[in-house]
């Protein structure tokens, strides 16, 4: 193994082998930004020194192995900002309204700024585009105007679109309208029965 | 079953509009938006909701019917515009760079997708390129080898085409060059190769000459 | 798969090594050989390097670049012989698309885009059947012995035809809960918040 | 839920199916439904009418009307379509929806075919069209031909329904993009750029005081 930094590849497979986003991991971001600045500031001296000459392959060679490795290292940490906004997106697009808390509670400060400041440009959005249509969570196509739906913990009280409040206790069956089942759904918060 | 189109009592722009999600589901990239046929589904919505509000008594027969309707119709456009912004979202950077594909976009959707990126690139200007060390200001600005990270690289893909009118010969770049193609003809291709196709009106302004399957 | 989640494999995949031999000696670069010493890099030192950089040393004719053993003449004739059998995840987990870039850094080495590509086409009719047949479980070992991108087509091609069956059977109406939050939420239960599940 | 070209659920599939126009008997009195896909009725018992799919599996559900089945779901018509299916190596052209329609109303409408027998042997023939084409479709996309027309020509899937393509599509499509990534047309032009040429990160690059840095290398080569 040669000793190429491998802090970023190690955050983008662990960000690759989870089911949604792993924990943010902020010490491992710090190191592997402290390699990369690292590595910059060496090859930087590096063609300021006296002896560098750029003629010299030997020199050369040198600051393109250095400023790949960096670059690379740097690619790698952007995509694993950025991959993981996308895992938030989805998941903002799959559940709609606001995220879990348990899914929150894997995020950065920074993400959770994204994750509320994103609301805004989609709330925009379907604002403009009217009809009140809420493009997020949007399950398979309907077939019936009512759906049937089992409480598999009790969950408390939850206001559904229509602005009614409904009392999830364990076991209970109700027959909800389609857009009020839906999100409780597809949070987990009841199952649904097919006649 | 292909009787749809001959019964003048039924509105073929539902099943179009449905054609045109089926399209923006396989295309890898974004079409243009159907502004005639979403505007034409999105005023008929409109105008039955304000019926089932309004001159339709509570007690209709008829009224459970139109609201299952109104529940398919307000899924299908959903389904459509959900697929433009879901797209949007993954080929934002390549969009806003391309006036033509920026073109394609509703004002809506432009406005969305700068939203987004702005938000994307001061996200990341906050956890990566913000945070490291650099000799000048401006390393607080992506550059543009870090957009060219974020552009998917791959921009085409193969789909199934269905032809829906004689084509003639058409070029479908690979080696062999060009095939003749008929009316109920499916070719598996590149996408950039059936894309003229699929964007071509009819003489008349009516349908494409080609749909995705 | 999405294109964000393919922007990381593609970083991944440019991790996987290729052997190089330094044409010249490099100021600085001892580090990189595991079996040099001090600071010097010498000339004709054989080292594995990064794809990513191999490619910008070889811009720069610092290095040659040679056919990495799991592309070498072993692998080759296994898949000539028997394409479906050979064990490619063990091979190189980005067998296909680390192949195709060693075929660009290797122009000389005329066979390898030949080799690729029968492979690839020999073992997606395998794939083919398996998808289509719809067999649950996995016949043969089949998804051990995948690189990563035909296990990542298999699975969609195993979903595929799984969503078809679904719907065949009725089932395809029924909504179920995100898995995204699932995932959360069984994780949450597990291992006290804040704390990081990240192995050390 | 992010974005995946051609990732629709077979459920989709039957939603478009719905909207097929279909010929039903009511037992009920409606006046005329003025609704988005048309007008339909008005509706009188035992006067028939044509109605969309769905509204007529609605009806149904409520024992307000029975369906008749289009003409191609007789056994004689699939018997001769099983047939036609088996002798050729083409696909026979079936409607649009044949698969969903055919479902939907072996699930909802069961008693529209009449005995319970006649039901049974409709779903057994069905069955064996499925089967006879899926096979073909095996056979056509195990034999790939880069080029020539297309990249599996081109009226071999000539006759495919959607929902049948649906269900391969993605693996189908994934896998000739890789195959066609891996045997790039010999004599054409396909554009090396596709490739990765210069790593992932293009020729920029990423800080900007870098650039003297790698102009300084440039100057070299």
């Amino acid at each position: 193994m040669s000793g190429v930094p491998s802090t970023c590849s190690a955050l983008l497979r662990e960000l690759r082998t989870s089911p949604w986003v792993p924990q943010y991991n902020e010490a491992d971001v710090q190191k592997a930004i402290d390699e990369i600045d690292e590595l910059r500031t060496h090859a930087h001296s590096v063609a300021h020194l006296d002896s560098f000459s750029d003629d010299d392959p030997a020199w050369t060679s040198t600051l393109t192995a250095e400023i790949q490795i960096y670059t690379h290292a740097r690619a790698c940490l952007i995509a694993y900002a950025t991959c993981r906004l996308s895992k938030i997106m989805e998941l903002r697009w799959a559940v709609g309204g606001e995220l879990p808390a348990a899914n929150r509670a894997l995020l950065s400060p920074a993400e959770l700024k994204f994750a509320d400041a994103y609301d805004g440009v989609l709330a925009e959005y379907m604002g403009a585009v009217g009809g009140g249509l809420d493009l997020t969570n949007v399950a398979s196509p309907p077939k019936e105007l009512y759906v049937g739906v089992r409480v598999e913990r009790s969950a408390g009280a939850v206001v559904l679109a229509s602005g009614q409040v409904l009392q999830l206790n364990a076991h209970e069956r109700h027959l909800l309208r389609r857009a009020d089942a839906e999100p409780l759904i597809l949070q987990g918060l009841v199952e649904h029965c097919q006649q | 079953m292909e009787i749809d189109g001959a019964d003048p009592n039924v509105n073929d722009d539902v099943g179009r509009l449905m054609q045109a999600y089926v399209n923006e589901k396989c295309a890898p990239h974004i079409l243009p938006y159907e502004q005639q046929l979403a505007g034409i589904i999105v005023e008929l919505v409109g105008l039955q909701e304000e019926k089932m509000g309004g001159e339709l008594s509570a007690s209709d027969p008829r009224r459970p019917y139109y609201e299952l309707e109104l529940e398919r119709m307000r899924w299908l456009l959903r389904a459509y515009l959900r697929t433009r912004l879901l797209k949007i979202n993954t080929h934002a950077f390549t969009i806003l760079l391309s006036p033509e594909l920026k073109s394609r976009l509703t004002a809506a959707e432009v406005e969305y997708a700068e939203g987004y990126v702005t938000l994307v690139e001061e996200h990341v200007k906050a956890s990566v390129t913000g945070r490291l060390k650099a000799g000048d200001d401006n390393c607080h600005v992506l550059a543009p080898s870090d957009l060219a990270l974020l552009l998917p690289r791959q921009h085409d893909g193969v789909v199934f085409c269905r032809i829906d009118a004689d084509a003639g010969q058409v070029d479908l770049g690979l080696s062999a060059g060009s095939a003749e193609l008929r009316r109920g003809d499916i070719v598996a291709s590149s996408f950039s190769d059936v894309e003229p196709l699929l964007l071509s009106a009819g003489a008349d302004g009516g349908p494409a000459m080609a749909t995705l399957v | 798969m999405s294109a964000f989640d393919q922007m990381v494999d593609d970083l991944l995949a440019e991790e996987e090594k290729v052997p190089c031999e330094f044409l010249h000696e490099s100021h600085h670069l001892g580090w990189l050989d595991d079996d040099g010493d001090g600071d010097m890099l010498a000339s004709g030192a054989k080292i594995e390097l990064p794809v990513y950089l191999a490619s910008e040393l070889l811009r720069g004719n610092h290095v040659d670049v040679l056919t990495p053993q799991c592309f070498g003449p072993q692998t080759r004739n296994a898949l000539k012989a028997d394409p479906d059998v050979v064990n490619l995840r063990d091979k190189n987990e980005f067998f296909f698309a680390h192949g195709l870039r060693v075929a660009e850094l290797t122009p000389d080495d005329e066979g390898l885009p030949k080799v690729l590509a029968d492979a690839f086409e020999a073992r997606y009719r395998r794939m083919l059947d398996t998808c289509l047949t719809g067999s649950d479980g996995d016949p043969g070992g089949l998804t051990h012995r995948l690189s990563s991108t035909e296990s990542k087509l298999f699975r969609t091609g195993l979903a595929g035809q799984r969503d078809y069956q679904r719907w065949k059977a009725g089932q395809a109406g029924r909504i179920t809960a995100c898995d995204m939050i699932r995932h959360a939420r069984k994780r949450q239960r597990c291992a006290p918040l804040g704390q990081s599940s990240t192995p050390a | 839920m992010s974005f995946v070209p051609g990732d629709i659920p077979t459920a989709e599939y039957e939603f478009f199916a719905e909207n097929t126009i279909v010929m039903i008997v009511p037992n009920l009195t409606l006046p005329v439904l003025e609704m988005i896909h048309g007008n339909f009725g008005p509706f009188r018992p035992l006067i028939p009418e044509r109605v969309p799919l769905w509204f007529a599996l609605a009806l149904k559900k409520r024992q307000r009307c029975s369906i008749q089945l289009p003409s191609w779901l007789g056994v004689d018509e699939l018997t001769k379509t099983l047939e036609a299916e088996r002798r050729n190596e083409r696909f026979e052209d079936l409607p649009q929806h044949f698969f969903e329609v055919a479902h939907l109303l072996l699930e909802l409408a069961r008693d529209d075919f009449g005995d319970a027998r006649t039901a049974h042997s409709v779903e057994g023939l069905l069955a064996d069209i499925e089967d006879v084409r899926h096979a073909k479709m095996r056979a056509q996309f195990a034999r790939v031909e880069l080029g020539a027309h297309g990249l599996l020509g081109v009226t071999r899937l000539r006759g495919l329904t959607p929902i049948e393509i649906n269900r391969i599509r993605t693996f189908a499509t994934g896998s000739l993009g890789m195959l066609k990534r891996l045997r790039p047309a010999e004599d054409a032009q396909t554009q090396p750029t596709q490739t990765l040429p210069a790593g992932l990160y293009g020729q920029q690059p990423a800080f900007v005081d870098d650039r003297a840095l790698q102009a300084t290398l440039q100057r070299r080569r």
